[in-house]
C-alpha cells in the first residue's frame, strides 16, 4: 500500500540537492524504491524525481579513469563502447543485472544507494577501487567505494546528499574478471577479482550481509579457504550458510584459476 | 468522500497520439493505461517486475508499467500493444510471426513478450537465439515452454526457421 | 482424408490476442462498478474474537464492509465435494491469509487503503502445518464439526465422516497378497517421496465482476468451470440455476488452478450486498493464498525379481490439502489410481491419506493427483533397476501393460501402446549424448504414467448454420489458452466442409452456451470434441432434410459435398441457399445438438487412459550442485492430433511446469505464515532455464474415442518429468538416496554429493 | 512467519539484588537498545509499553509494544511477554524472554533466554535479515548488561 507522498521533478543538480536538503527522496528508474513503497516497507513523504537530470547521466572517460554518472541506466553503462574496451568486466555486470527493463529503468547510483546486499555492482566496483563522489548544498566530497556500504541497505550517505558519479580507475589495470552464480531473482555469489599494477583485489559479493574483500600482490596471494571462511553468509531461499560458503570456495578457485591462465 | 491523494495532470504520447489524464500520485503507469485511459491491453501479472506482462515502452525502452509512476511518463512517449498493429489493422512482422509459430496460448503474457520483442529488435535487428533467450530472462510463460516465442523472434528477424546464426 | 483436422491451423484466439483485444475477466468493466478489497487473516489458526471495521466504513469513498455477519441469511459456504469453505471466515480463521471481510468502494485505491485499517482481534490455537502435524496424537482440529455433501461430489468420490481427526478423505485400493509377495521378492526397492506444495501461477489472477441485471446475479470470472461455479453460487442464494449467471471470457491461464469455485462468491455476495457491479481482483500474492496444489509424501515398496519382473507393489500416500477439501477428495482418489504406473502389478496394495492442515488449501493442478505418487513410483523403479544391474527402459518395458490390459479392476481397460511410446522417448533422448568434462557430470532420466482421465463424459455442444452458410459453434467448454476454441472449430469445419473462416465460436457461459461440467481432466478435445462433432453432423443432417423438403426429394438423395448440398438432377445449393429456401425469407438457420455422456463408446470409464511418456537429459555441475536441463523429450500419445502445434505446444507447457517443480518450485511455511508468496522468491521456469534441444514427440495411432481416434493430451507430459530430473540426478552424481524430496535445489544436490544434511 | 530463540548468560561479581535493581530500571535499559524508545509503566514489575523502531536503509519498522509480566520472583526471576504490530508494513512482533539470576559463591550468575517471532510482510522478505538483526540487538543488549553490572 502507498501511502501519501508528495512528488517534484529536478532537472538540475541544484534542484535535486534543494529537494533533498529538505528531506525528499531521490529516485531515477524507482525499481527497488517504488517496489519497496508498494509493499509498504517504506513510506517516504516527499519524492525527487531525477530522471530529467542530464548531468547526473553518461559516462565520460579520460586516460587514468572512466566516470559513470549516478543516474545511468545500467543498460547504458552496458552499451558504452568505452566501458566495454576498458572496463569489459563492468559492461558484463552491467548486462547481467535483473532483466532488460530493470536494466533501463534502474541506473547505477540507485543500486549502490539502495545497497541490498544481494548485488553484482557493489562487489564489481571494490574490486575495481572505485570512488564515490557526493554532493550536498553544503559542498562535496569523496568515498571510497569499499568503505560506502556499512550494512545491508545501509550506505554512507547522508539525507541531504546525493551521489553525483562513480570514478573508476583505469590506467593499470591487468585483469578483471566477475564470476557469478545466481539461484534466485538475484545473484547467489558474485566474485569481482581485478589485478592492476599496483596489486589485485578480490571482492565477494551477494554471498554475505556485506561485500567482502581483500587485496594481494598477486594473484598467488589469495587463499580460496580463507576468503571463505571470512564471509558471513546470509541464509536465505538459495540455501544455507554452509552451501554459501562452499560456493564462495568454489568461485573463488574458478576466478584464481582463470588468473593463473592469463598469468601463464 | 473524496480520495485522499493529490492527484496531478499528466500528459504524454501514446502509441503516437497524444493523451492527458488526471491520476492520483500514486498511480502506477500500468494502472493510468488500463482504468483510466482504457488500453487494457497491457496485463498486470506477477506486479513485482519479474514477469514482464505488463512491459511497454518508454521513450523507445522497456519499462515495467507495474512499477512506474504514472506521473513519470509526463512529456514521455509510451508504446503498448495496441500500437503494434498499423492504423489498417495489419498485423507488425512480430504480431504475425507469434500467430505463425503458435507462440501464445492463453495470450496473457503474449503484449509483454510483443513489447520485449519490439524493444529487442530495436537494440539488435538480427539477434541469435541465445540472445533472444537471455533477453526473455524477464518475461514469464507460463504456457508455452518459451520455444514457440524464441521462435517466432527469430523468424520475425528474418531467421525464419533455420534458428539463427550461432548460439 | 482430412483437410483442416490434423493440421496446424492458426490459432482463431491469436489476432485478438497479439494486439491486446483479448478480453479477460480483469479486463470487464461494468457501468458504475465499483471494487473489493479483501480483508485476510494474519493468523494461521485462531478464534475471531471481534472485528472492527469502523475506521473503514468511514473511510473515503466506501460504500460497504462486510463479514460473516451479514452473510447470516444466506446458506454461505462452498466446496463441491465437502462443503467446508465459509464465504468469509466464521468464528474461526483455519490459514493465513483466510477472507475475513470485504471491503466496497469506488477505487481498488481506496478500497485496498480502507481494508488495511480493519482490526481483528484473534484467540489463537496452535497450528497444524505439516503431515505429522496432522496426524499425531492428541493434534488441534482444524475442522471440528461434520460439512454437508457439496454440489458437485464426483462420480467415484464420496466425502467421508472423520469427525474427530483432520484426515478429510480416505481411499484404498488393493488386490493380491502383497506380503507374502514382498516376502518372496528376490529385492524389495523402499522410497520415500515428498513432493512439494507448488503454485500453478496462472499469470491471471484470480478475477470476478458480480451484479445483478433484472434481478438476476451475473458473474463474469477467470474459471474453468463456469457451470460448476453457477450450481454452488445458487446454492449459496438459495435460488434456482436459471437465476445465476456465469460466464468466462479468456482465461489467463488455467491448469487446473481456476477449477472451481474460488472468488466467484465473494464478489457475488459484495454485488448481493451494495447492489453494485462489483470486481474483485487479487494480486499474485492473494492468488497464492487462495489455493496451491496438494503436496504429498508417498512411501513405496516394490518387490522385484532378480530379472526385474514386478511381483507386488505397496503404497502410502499422505496429502497435505491445506485448510479446505476443494476438489482434493477426489484428486486423492486419482492419486491412488495414477501413483503405480501402467505396469502389470499382480500384488498392488494402496493406502491413501487427504489431511487439513493450516495452510492455503489444496485443489486441482495439472496432472490432479499423478506428479505426486509418480516421483515415488517411478523414482522407485529406476533405483530398483540400479540395484539389480538392469538397463531402466529394459525393466519398464519387461513390466508394461499392453494395449487392452486392464490397469484398474472393471475400467476401460488400456487404449495405448506405452511400450512403443517408451521406445519413441528413448531413441531421442540417447540420440548423440554430449561429452562433458568435469566438474560436470551428465544423466538422462524418464519415466511413464497413466491417468485415467477425461474427467465425466458430461458434454452439449450445439451447432447453427445461419442463412450466409456460415456456422456458430457453442460450447460450454473454456478457452484457457489450451487452443479449445480453435480445436473445436477445426472439427466443425472438416465435418461441414468449410474454411476455418466460416466457423465462429461462442464458449463457457452459462447463459450463451449449452452445459458443460468441466474444463479439466485434459477432456475437452475428446468429449467436447465429440459432442461437437455430433452437432454439427445434426446440423448438417437438419440441413438435408430442408433441402429434400424443398427439392421434394428423399434426404437419401441429398448428399453435403464441399461445403454445399447436393441433390436428385444436379440440384446444388450452398448452406446458406437452403436455409433461406425452407424458411422462405432471408432468415433462418439448421440447428443441430450433440451430446456426450456415458452412453456407447462414453461408457466405459474412463473416457480414455492419458498416457505420460517422458525424460530429460541434464549437466550437474559437481562443485555447486547446479542443474541444468540440456534436452527434454515428451511422447504425446494422443491418437490423433487435431491441431498437431496446439498438442506439442501443450506437451512443452505441460513438461516445463514440471521442470519447474522438479528443480525450483516450492511454497514454504516457516510456522503458520507462506514465506515467498511472490513470483520473486516462487521461481518458475525462465526462457534462460530451457533446455537447448527439445523433442516434442506425437504418437498418433487413432486408438482414442474421441474424435478421428484422438484422446486427451496436455497433462501427461508433467506427471514423470519429477522422478525423471531425480533419477537422471542419480545417474550423474551416482548417489542413489532411498528418501527423495523435490524440487532439487542446487543446494540439494550439493548436499546429496556431499551426504551432507541441511545445515539449517 | 520468523521466529528465533536465545539464550546467552555471565556471571558478575554484583549481587542478586543488584542486578534486579539494574536489570527491572526500564528506563535505564531502554537506553542500552538503540531500537526501543520511550517506555511507559503502566504498573510496575506488571505491565508496561514501549515504542520501537527499526530502521535498515529505508525500510522502517514502527510498533508500539506492550509488555506483560508473566513470571516473577524478587529478585530471581522474571519472565514477560511483549508483543506489536506495525500496521503500514502489515506485520507483528512477539517477545518471550526471562531473566534468571542465580547466586554463585557470591557472584551472579544472569541469564537470559526467550523466543521471537515476526509475522507478516516483513517475514516474507527477510526472515535470515531479521534474524541478523536480532543476534545484533541481543549482543547489544548483553554487552551493555555486561558492562552495567561488571
Amino acid at each position: 500500500m502507498i501511502t501519501r507522498f508528495e512528488h517534484q521533478r529536478a532537472t538540475t543538480v541544484e534542484q535535486a540537492l534543494a529537494a533533498v536538503a529538505s528531506g525528499a527522496v531521490p529516485y531515477v528508474g524507482g525499481t527497488e524504491l517504488l517496489a519497496a513503497m508498494k509493499l509498504g516497507l517504506t513510506a517516504p513523504e516527499r519524492l525527487v524525481d531525477l530522471k530529467q537530470v542530464g548531468e547526473l547521466r553518461g559516462v565520460r572517460s579520460d586516460d587514468d579513469s572512466i566516470t559513470i554518472g549516478a543516474a545511468t541506466p545500467h543498460a547504458e553503462v552496458a552499451a558504452s563502447l568505452i566501458v566495454r574496451e576498458r572496463l569489459p568486466m563492468l559492461a558484463n555486470v552491467t548486462s547481467v543485472i535483473g532483466n532488460p527493463r530493470v536494466r533501463w529503468q534502474g541506473t547505477v547510483g540507485g543500486n549502490l544507494c539502495f545497497a541490498e546486499p544481494r548485488s553484482d555492482l557493489i562487489p564489481a566496483l571494490i574490486a575495481l577501487r572505485a570512488r564515490l563522489r557526493l554532493r550536498s548544498q553544503e559542498g562535496g566530497r569523496g568515498v571510497d567505494m569499499e568503505s560506502f556500504v556499512s550494512a545491508p541497505f545501509t550506505v554512507d550517505r547522508r539525507d541531504d546528499e546525493l551521489l553525483v558519479d562513480v570514478v573508476i580507475p583505469t590506467g593499470d589495470l591487468l585483469f578483471q574478471q566477475y564470476h557469478r552464480l545466481q539461484i534466485m531473482e538475484r545473484p547467489t555469489v558474485g566474485v569481482a577479482l581485478v589485478g592492476a599494477a599496483t596489486g589485485w583485489r578480490l571482492c565477494v559479493g551477494a554471498a554475505g550481509y556485506i561485500p567482502s574483500w581483500h587485496d594481494a600482490p598477486t594473484p598467488g596471494g589469495f587463499d580460496a579457504d580463507a576468503v571463505a571462511d571470512a564471509i558471513e553468509p546470509m541464509e536465505d531461499a538459495a540455501g544455507a550458510a554452509d552451501y554459501k560458503r562452499d560456493l564462495v570456495r568454489t568461485l573463488v578457485s574458478r576466478a584464481l584459476s582463470g588468473a593463473r591462465k592469463v598469468d601463464s | 468522500m473524496t480520495s485522499p491523494y493529490q492527484s496531478r495532470r499528466v500528459q504524454f504520447t501514446l502509441n503516437g497520439r497524444s493523451v492527458a489524464s488526471v491520476v492520483p500520485l500514486p498511480t502506477m503507469l500500468v494502472e493510468l493505461l488500463r482504468d483510466h485511459l482504457g488500453h487494457s491491453g497491457t496485463k498486470v501479472s506477477c506486479d513485482t517486475q519479474v514477469c514482464g506482462a505488463c512491459t511497454v515502452l518508454v521513450d523507445g525502452h522497456p519499462v515495467s508499467a507495474c512499477t512506474y509512476l504514472a506521473i513519470d511518463v509526463d512529456d514521455a512517449s509510451v508504446q503498448s500493444v495496441e500500437g503494434l498493429a498499423a492504423p489498417d489493422g495489419s498485423l507488425s512482422p512480430l504480431q504475425q510471426a507469434f500467430i505463425d509459430e503458435f507462440a501464445l496460448q492463453c495470450g496473457f503474457c503474449t503484449p509483454g513478450f510483443l513489447m520485449m520483442a519490439t524493444a529487442l529488435l530495436q537494440e539488435n535487428a538480427s539477434p541469435t537465439r541465445r540472445e533472444i533467450v537471455e533477453y526473455f530472462e524477464g518475461n514469464i510463460c507460463r504456457c508455452s515452454g518459451y520455444r514457440p516465442i524464441v521462435q517466432a523472434v527469430l523468424s520475425a528477424a528474418g531467421h525464419g526457421a533455420e534458428g539463427g546464426h550461432g548460439e | 482424408m482430412s483437410r483442416i483436422v490434423g493440421k496446424p491451423v492458426a490459432r482463431v484466439d491469436a489476432r485478438a490476442k497479439v494486439t491486446g483485444a483479448a478480453v479477460y475477466t480483469v479486463d470487464v468493466v461494468r457501468p458504475g462498478m465499483v471494487h473489493a478489497a479483501i480483508v485476510r487473516s494474519e493468523r494461521a489458526h485462531a478464534f475471531i474474537r471481534s472485528i472492527d471495521t469502523t475506521e473503514a466504513a468511514g473511510s473515503p469513498d466506501v460504500i460497504g464492509v462486510f463479514t460473516a455477519e451479514h452473510l447470516r441469511h444466506l446458506d454461505p459456504y462452498y466446496g463441491h465435494i465437502i462443503r467446508d469453505h465459509p464465504v468469509l471466515a466464521v468464528d474461526k480463521v483455519r490459514f493465513m491469509g483466510e477472507p475475513i471481510a470485504i471491503v466496497v468502494a469506488s477505487t481498488r485505491l481506496t478500497a485496498r487503503a480502507a481494508a488495511a485499517t480493519v482490526t481483528v482481534e484473534y484467540e489463537d490455537l496452535e497450528p497444524v502445518i505439516g503431515i505429522d502435524d496432522a496426524v499425531r496424537d492428541g493434534a488441534p482440529l482444524v475442522h471440528e464439526s461434520r460439512y454437508r455433501r457439496g454440489t458437485g461430489v464426483a462420480w467415484e468420490t464420496v466425502p467421508d465422516d472423520h469427525l474427530g481427526t483432520n484426515v478429510a478423505h480416505e481411499a484404498h485400493l488393493e488386490w493380491g497378497d502383497v506380503e507374502a509377495a514382498l516376502g518372496a521378492a528376490d529385492l524389495t526397492v523402499r522410497t520415500t517421496g515428498t513432493y512439494p506444495m507448488l503454485y500453478a501461477y496462472a499469470m491471471e489472477p484470480y478475477a470476478a465482476v458480480a451484479e445483478y441485471r433484472g434481478g438476476q446475479l451475473h458473474v463474469v470470472s477467470s474459471t474453468q468451470h463456469p457451470f460448476m461455479v453457477r450450481a454452488e453460487l445458487a446454492r449459496i442464494f438459495q435460488v434456482p440455476h436459471s437465476q445465476v449467471q456465469v460466464e468466462a471470457p479468456y482465461v489467463g491461464g488455467g491448469y487446473g488452478s481456476k477449477s472451481w469455485t474460488k472468488v466467484e462468491p465473494l464478489a457475488a455476495v459484495a454485488a448481493h450486498l451494495t447492489g453494485r457491479a462489483v470486481r474483485i481482483g487479487l494480486t499474485v500474492e492473494e492468488a497464492m493464498l487462495t489455493t496451491r496444489a496438494d503436496s504429498a509424501r508417498v512411501i513405496v515398496s516394490t518387490g522385484l525379481t532378480s530379472d526385474g519382473a514386478i511381483m507386488a507393489r505397496d503404497f502410502q500416500v499422505d496429502f497435505n490439502t491445506g485448510a479446505y477439501a476443494d476438489s482434493s477428495p477426489s484428486i486423492l482418489d486419482k492419486a491412488v489410481h495414477r501413483c503405480f504406473g501402467p505396469y502389470r502389478i499382480p500384488n498392488l496394495r494402496i493406502h491413501a491419506r487427504l489431511l487439513y492442515t493450516n495452510t492455503v488449501p489444496a485443489s486441482s493442478y495439472r496432472g490432479f493427483g499423478a506428479p505426486q505418487g509418480n516421483l515415488a513410483g517411478e523414482y522407485n523403479l529406476d533405483h530398483a533397476a540400479h540395484k539389480l544391474g538392469i538397463d531402466p527402459g529394459q525393466l519398464r518395458r519387461r513390466n508394461l501393460a499392453a494395449k487392452g490390459d486392464e490397469l484398474l479392476p472393471k475400467r476401460r481397460p488400456l487404449d495405448a501402446d506405452v511400450a512403443a511410446d517408451l521406445d519413441l522417448l528413448l531413441t531421442s533422448l540417447q540420440r548423440d549424448p554430449p561429452q562433458v568434462d568435469a566438474p560436470y557430470r551428465y544423466g538422462i532420466g524418464f519415466g511413464c504414467s497413466a491417468s485415467d482421465a477425461g474427467a465425466f463424459p458430461t458434454s452439449t455442444a450445439m451447432v447453427r448454420i445461419g442463412p450466409d452458410g456460415s456456422v456458430l459453434v457453442s460450447s460450454g467448454a473454456v478457452e484457457i489458452g489450451q487452443g479449445s476454441a480453435t480445436v473445436l472449430s477445426q472439427i466443425v469445419a472438416e465435418e461441414l466442409g468449410l474454411p476455418m473462416d466460416a466457423v465462429a465460436i461462442a464458449q463457457s457461459s452459462t447463459i450463451a452456451t449449452p452445459f458443460e461440467r468441466t474444463t479439466n481432466g485434459s477432456r475437452t478435445t475428446t468429449l467436447v470434441g465429440l459432442a461437437v462433432l455430433r452437432a454439427a453432423q445434426a446440423a448438417l443432417a437438419d440441413l438435408r432434410r430442408m433441402a429434400a423438403e424443398v427439392w421434394s426429394c428423399g434426404i437419401d438423395l441429398v448428399v453435403a459435398s464441399d461445403g454445399a448440398l447436393c441433390g436428385p438432377d444436379g440440384r446444388a445449393a450452398g448452406y446458406g441457399d437452403v436455409v433461406t429456401s425452407w424458411f422462405g425469407i432471408d432468415g433462418g438457420e439448421a440447428i443441430g445438438i450433440g451430446i456426450v455422456r456415458p452412453e456407447g463408446e462414453t461408457k466405459a470409464m474412463p473416457p480414455f487412459w492419458e498416457i505420460g511418456v517422458a525424460g530429460v537429459g541434464l549437466l550437474v555441475d559437481g562443485e555447486t550442485g547446479q542443474v541444468r536441463v540440456e534436452r527434454l523429450a515428451t511422447v504425446g500419445d494422443v491418437g490423433f492430433a487435431i491441431n498437431p502445434a496446439a498438442m506439442e505446444g501443450q506437451d512443452l507447457g505441460a513438461a516445463t511446469q514440471g521442470l519447474g517443480a522438479a528443480l525450483a518450485e516450492q511454497l514454504e511455511y516457516d510456522g503458520g505464515q507462506l514465506t515467498n508468496p511472490n513470483l520473486v522468491d516462487y521461481r518458475v521456469p525462465r526462457s534462460t532455464d530451457m533446455p537447448s534441444i527439445i523433442d516434442t514427440i506425437l504418437a498418433q495411432r487413432q486408438d482414442g474415442v474421441g474424435p478421428y481416434g484422438a484422446k486427451g493430451g496436455g497433462e501427461g507430459s508433467l506427471n514423470p518429468i519429477g522422478g525423471a530430473v531425480m533419477s537422471a540426478i542419480a545417474r550423474a552424481t551416482g548417489v542413489w538416496p532411498d528418501d527423495v524430496e523435490l524440487p532439487m535445489t542446487p543446494e540439494r544436490v550439493w548436499r546429496l554429493m556431499r551426504g551432507s544434511p541441511d545445515g539449517r | 512467519m520468523t521466529s528465533g530463540s536465545f539464550e546467552r548468560q555471565f556471571e558478575t561479581l554484583r549481587t542478586a539484588e543488584e542486578c534486579w535493581a539494574v536489570l527491572t530500571d526500564v528506563d535505564r535499559m531502554a537506553g542500552w537498545v538503540g531500537i526501543v524508545g520511550q517506555v511507559i509503566t503502566r504498573t510496575p514489575l506488571v505491565a508496561y509499553g514501549a515504542s520501537l523502531e527499526d530502521r535498515m536503509g529505508p525500510f522502517r519498522l514502527r510498533a508500539d509494544l506492550d509488555i506483560r509480566v508473566t513470571e516473577r520472583e524478587v529478585p530471581a526471576r522474571i519472565r514477560f511477554r511483549a508483543s506489536g504490530q506495525d500496521r503500514q508494513v502489515g506485520s507483528r512482533l512477539t517477545v518471550d524472554a526471562g531473566m534468571q539470576l542465580v547466586p554463585n559463591a557470591g557472584r551472579t550468575i544472569v541469564r537470559f533466554d526467550g523466543t521471537y517471532s515476526v509475522e507478516g510482510r516483513v517475514a516474507t522478505l527477510g526472515g535470515p535479515m531479521i534474524r541478523h538483526k536480532a543476534d545484533a540487538i541481543l549482543d547489544q543488549f548483553l554487552s551493555r548488561a555486561e558492562e552495567e553490572l561488571r
